[in-house]
């Protein structure tokens, strides 16, 4: 029963990715997207790190990161749009943080 | 070969229906009257649906509220046609509560207060998510 | 068979669109049935035929057309969300509609969430 | 002597925007001289003669109309804003405009900002 | 040099609030309204009463707290949009948090 | 009678022109863009007009950006026309910058680094406001 979480709001403006983190379960996925990704840097960022150290795991689109001239973390994966298509198969369901 | 048992457990675990989570508060956008428009037309259609409210979106909740001070058509009062729908399943965040300080009294009958944790397992026996 | 519905909330002059039509080509490429796009709240605003964006800007709308042509992609647009931003839905033949898009009731949603595997809101 | 401008930047089916009419009127009430009211970004939608909200909810539109006729109060739309969401602006006599409503360019805006004591953004 | 600050949003959600406070002058008055009569309740709220015990008045829509079953608190002035009007008029400039 | 020291401070201190707060991120939505038409109007109309950038609006500023990799045409790029219109006074929320992790490293020159109480002041030097 694992969900796909699109991450599109930046944490530092609103609060809908704490709301995705509070929900966030053992074998989710995540995907930071459009200003999603500038929570690469956001201590939200941190905890859940050290929270996926077991199974979560964290995505950014790789365009999107670029495009905002985000540095990114070895801990995250880069990925294009069709892993998030490909994604969206391999989990259960889909919710978008927007 | 499947054991009874699993199949029991298997029925349990099956996901089906709409989850619909409410992230705003009522009175500043169309989002929760937006929402509620998609929720009883599930039920309309005899559709499983389920509503979760979290963050701002408890606001739509509380008691005692009165849109019609703001000029605003109060949307909330049409929450107790609910039962009228069969939408039976509303879930509410604790946290989200505690952080606005706010009671556990609610405008409508049978909110199920939940813990994080068990909202978010509460999203996850649905098959599809939205949310406003 | 993997089956895809998308909800789009974002109008066509919002940036986030992109990233939907992105999305969705992607998944059509991909071979994926993507069995219909519900335009709602502020999507509703792509049925606009009186739309105009700066041609150097990302002509959203031009491109759901091409991804209906294409694909035969059916594109829903929300009635009630339609008609609160001013687009006209009652004439049969309605220049003001863009052709690509059906003007649907909020039923049809219930339809494509029901038929669908997968339901992905932008 | 006390002038006013105010900038409205949601749209007309907006709760947000009965805050910005009620400050509006009660101005005009206090005897404020409104110099002006600046429809920008999605305030622009205001203009949309097709906009159809359900009869039992505000009426925006209505209410600034009515503010226009009684109080002679200038209400400019954003031309650029206005075409991004669909209203064609470009006749003379157009029919999709709501002739309370001036069509303006942002120029309309300097000037009401040169001109006022006070701007107001909504 | 007085700032009317009109806040229209809810700190829960955005932080539109705290970028107010940050700017916040010694003159300045502030406006709950909308969703920023929510406010009421954040933890934001306490450290600006304890800033406004100087000069700062804050102050809210009694309407538009009313409309949303928000008790209010004794610091806070209850005030109607005539007030608001006013204020504009009393301050050298109006600044909308929203 | 007043001396002319006091008039020179009342000078100094005169409000004057427009104000623009920037707190949106560049490419999510269209606020960036919209505020920057508005100051290249105040600008070609010889107004003063300043821009000020806090919480995520200080993305607007930051170098090696590249929206045509999301497919939207790059109006950051359109930031070095402002020395043309005259717009001179740019500045940026340093608190906002430490909290993003962002350096001072800015896509056109002359941008003015300042801590929140210098920012609110520079703010308060113009008579009218805007934010976007």
């Amino acid at each position: 029963m694992s969900t796909l979480h699109l991450v599109r709001k930046s944490a530092f403006t609103t609060n809908d990715f704490a709301q995705c983190l509070s929900v966030l379960d053992q074998q989710d996925s995540v995907v930071l997207m459009d200003d999603g990704c500038y929570n690469l840097k956001h201590p939200l960022m941190d905890s859940l790190i050290k929270r996926s150290e077991s199974t979560i795991s964290i995505n950014v689109i790789s365009n999107h990161a670029k495009a905002r001239a985000i540095e990114t973390l070895a801990a995250i994966q880069h990925i294009e749009m069709n892993d998030v298509v490909e994604l969206t198969f391999t989990h259960n369901k889909v919710i978008t943080w927007q | 070969m499947v054991s009874s048992d699993t199949q029991v457990e298997n029925n349990l675990s099956q996901e089906s229906g709409l989850a619909i989570i409410n992230s705003k508060a009522p009175f500043s956008s169309d989002f929760g009257k937006d929402a509620l428009d998609v929720a009883l037309i599930f039920g309309s259609f005899e559709q499983k649906v389920s509503l979760f409210f979290q963050g701002d979106g408890v606001y739509q909740l509380i008691g005692h509220q009165d849109g019609t001070l703001v000029s605003i058509k109060d949307y909330l009062k049409t929450f107790s046609a609910f039962e009228f729908y069969d939408i039976e399943d509303i879930y509410v965040c604790q946290q989200s509560l505690v952080n606005r300080q706010l009671d556990e009294s609610f405008h409508i009958d049978n909110v199920n207060v939940l813990a994080s944790l068990e909202f978010g397992l509460a999203i996850n026996r649905h098959q599809h998510v939205l949310r406003f | 068979m993997k089956t895809l519905a998308v909800v789009i909330t974002t109008p066509p002059y919002s940036p986030l669109t992109v990233t939907a039509l992105t999305y969705v080509e992607t998944a059509l490429i991909a071979g994926i049935n993507v069995i219909g796009v519900f335009f709602y709240q502020d999507g509703a605003m792509h049925a606009n035929e009186n739309i105009s964006i700066a041609s150097d800007e990302y002509q959203a709308i031009a491109h759901w057309q091409r991804l209906n042509q294409q694909y035969q992609l059916p594109l829903h647009i929300c009635i009630t969300a339609a008609e609160k931003r001013g687009i006209a839905c009652d004439s049969v033949d309605n220049e003001e509609i863009n052709g690509a898009f059906t003007v649907s009731g909020l039923g049809e949603l219930v339809e494509l969430t029901t038929k669908a595997t997968r339901l992905v809101q932008f």
